[in-house]
């Protein structure tokens, strides 16, 4: 089980903080097309991702246990 | 790096603490930055807003840019606050202190404290608009959800 | 210009205060220098200095400063204090508090501010050292008078 | 009678804050003079002067009643 998180406007399109699914093995850009695919999220391919709180990139692969955070443009200041 | 430096909270930061955490007997300069919630925002009005963060993480992001700070100005003490939740118009959002040896170093690293911020901090701001509609977005300002909710659908 | 915002003072100078006399609704960015009595200079100890002023053409040209500033960055608020009289290590001697609509004029009139305090701000430190010996001078530490008087006489 | 303050190390050489004299009519660069002359004052050629609160110049002229101060460099900051 890997965990996915969503915050600002990706939280309120999939109407959810977190959900938890069967795909540790999955690189970063395949989460991303499950997402796309499977929840319409527009905006998946514009946001930035950490994977366990570091920045990741799309190759990188997601580990069973992982936390997979995707991180609209930041509005921090 | 001690958390007490980075921290995020739900209450106000007092600017007198943030300042007695950097002052040090071989400093001579110490810089302050507040971000303050402002009223206008290209001619809309806030009401107030809320910042929203992924909290462990913005806290490592924040202990990493005083990482970066220390490596390039190594004579610089740091120490960021950021408040999430509800704020008012003039509510401080963020407050950076640093203190060195001289002023020039002091000046340099807490602009590029605030730069980083924008950059790699999780933090979002949810504006609550006079006119009704409210707005979630990035720094820039450049994406307006007038209907107070991103749209849905469309390509990758 | 009041000159509530362009203050000397014997007594110490509250950051809190200064702060929230530039804070408005408009602003959503305030930058705060604060100059502290460092303990080391060159090497040698301080014990403790003391600052002395012109006091009324020290008044008159930090409103001028203020005058600059607003000039040059229309959008800020500028408010300057500065402590005279005897000052231990860590204390801090000056406060220079700049809000504005964005980041960027806060930090560039914060840092030309104090760049012409030092220039034309009728103010001089006596420093006591911990060798026994004083020393006054400029802020270029250039001169340095070890018997504690600088010398007579001599050539114009 | 013009009114000539010294401060920090010229009210140091001088022994005291300031004197009254009968120089009225006279230039920045006349008062510098007298002073080099009658007080041995070894820096007064460095420092700046202000009349009345505003700094001047060496050719401006000190008119019955105004103070002149001899203003070494400053240490703010």
């Amino acid at each position: 089980m890997i965990k996915i998180l969503f915050f600002a406007r990706l939280q309120e399109e999939m109407g959810t903080e977190s959900i938890e699914v069967e795909k540790a093995g999955y690189t970063v850009r395949d989460v991303k097309e499950w997402l796309a695919d499977n929840h319409q999220l527009s905006t998946i391919s514009q946001t930035m991702v950490a994977i366990n709180e570091d920045y990741a990139n799309d190759d990188d692969m997601v580990n069973e246990s992982d936390t997979i955070a995707f991180i609209p443009p930041v509005s921090g200041g | 790096m001690s958390s007490d430096l980075f921290t995020i909270t739900d209450q106000p930061i007092s600017v007198e603490e943030m300042t007695q955490k950097v002052i040090r007997p071989e400093c001579g300069a110490v810089t302050t930055f507040m971000g303050t919630v402002r009223e206008l925002t290209n001619g809309k009005r806030t009401i107030s807003l809320e910042y929203h963060a992924y909290e462990s993480m913005a806290v490592k992001m924040l202990e990493q840019i005083g990482q970066e700070i220390k490596e390039e100005w190594p004579d610089t003490l740091a120490v960021i606050a950021y408040r999430k939740g509800h704020l008012n118009i003039s509510d401080i959002a963020v407050v950076i202190c640093i203190s060195s040896l001289h002023r020039k170093p002091a000046y340099e690293a807490n602009q590029y404290a605030i730069e980083r911020i924008k950059e790699i901090v999780p933090i979002w701001k949810k504006e609550q608009w006079a006119d009704g509609t409210e707005w979630i977005g990035d720094q820039l300002e450049t994406t307006a959800y007038p209907e107070g909710k991103p749209p849905k659908g469309g390509s990758l």
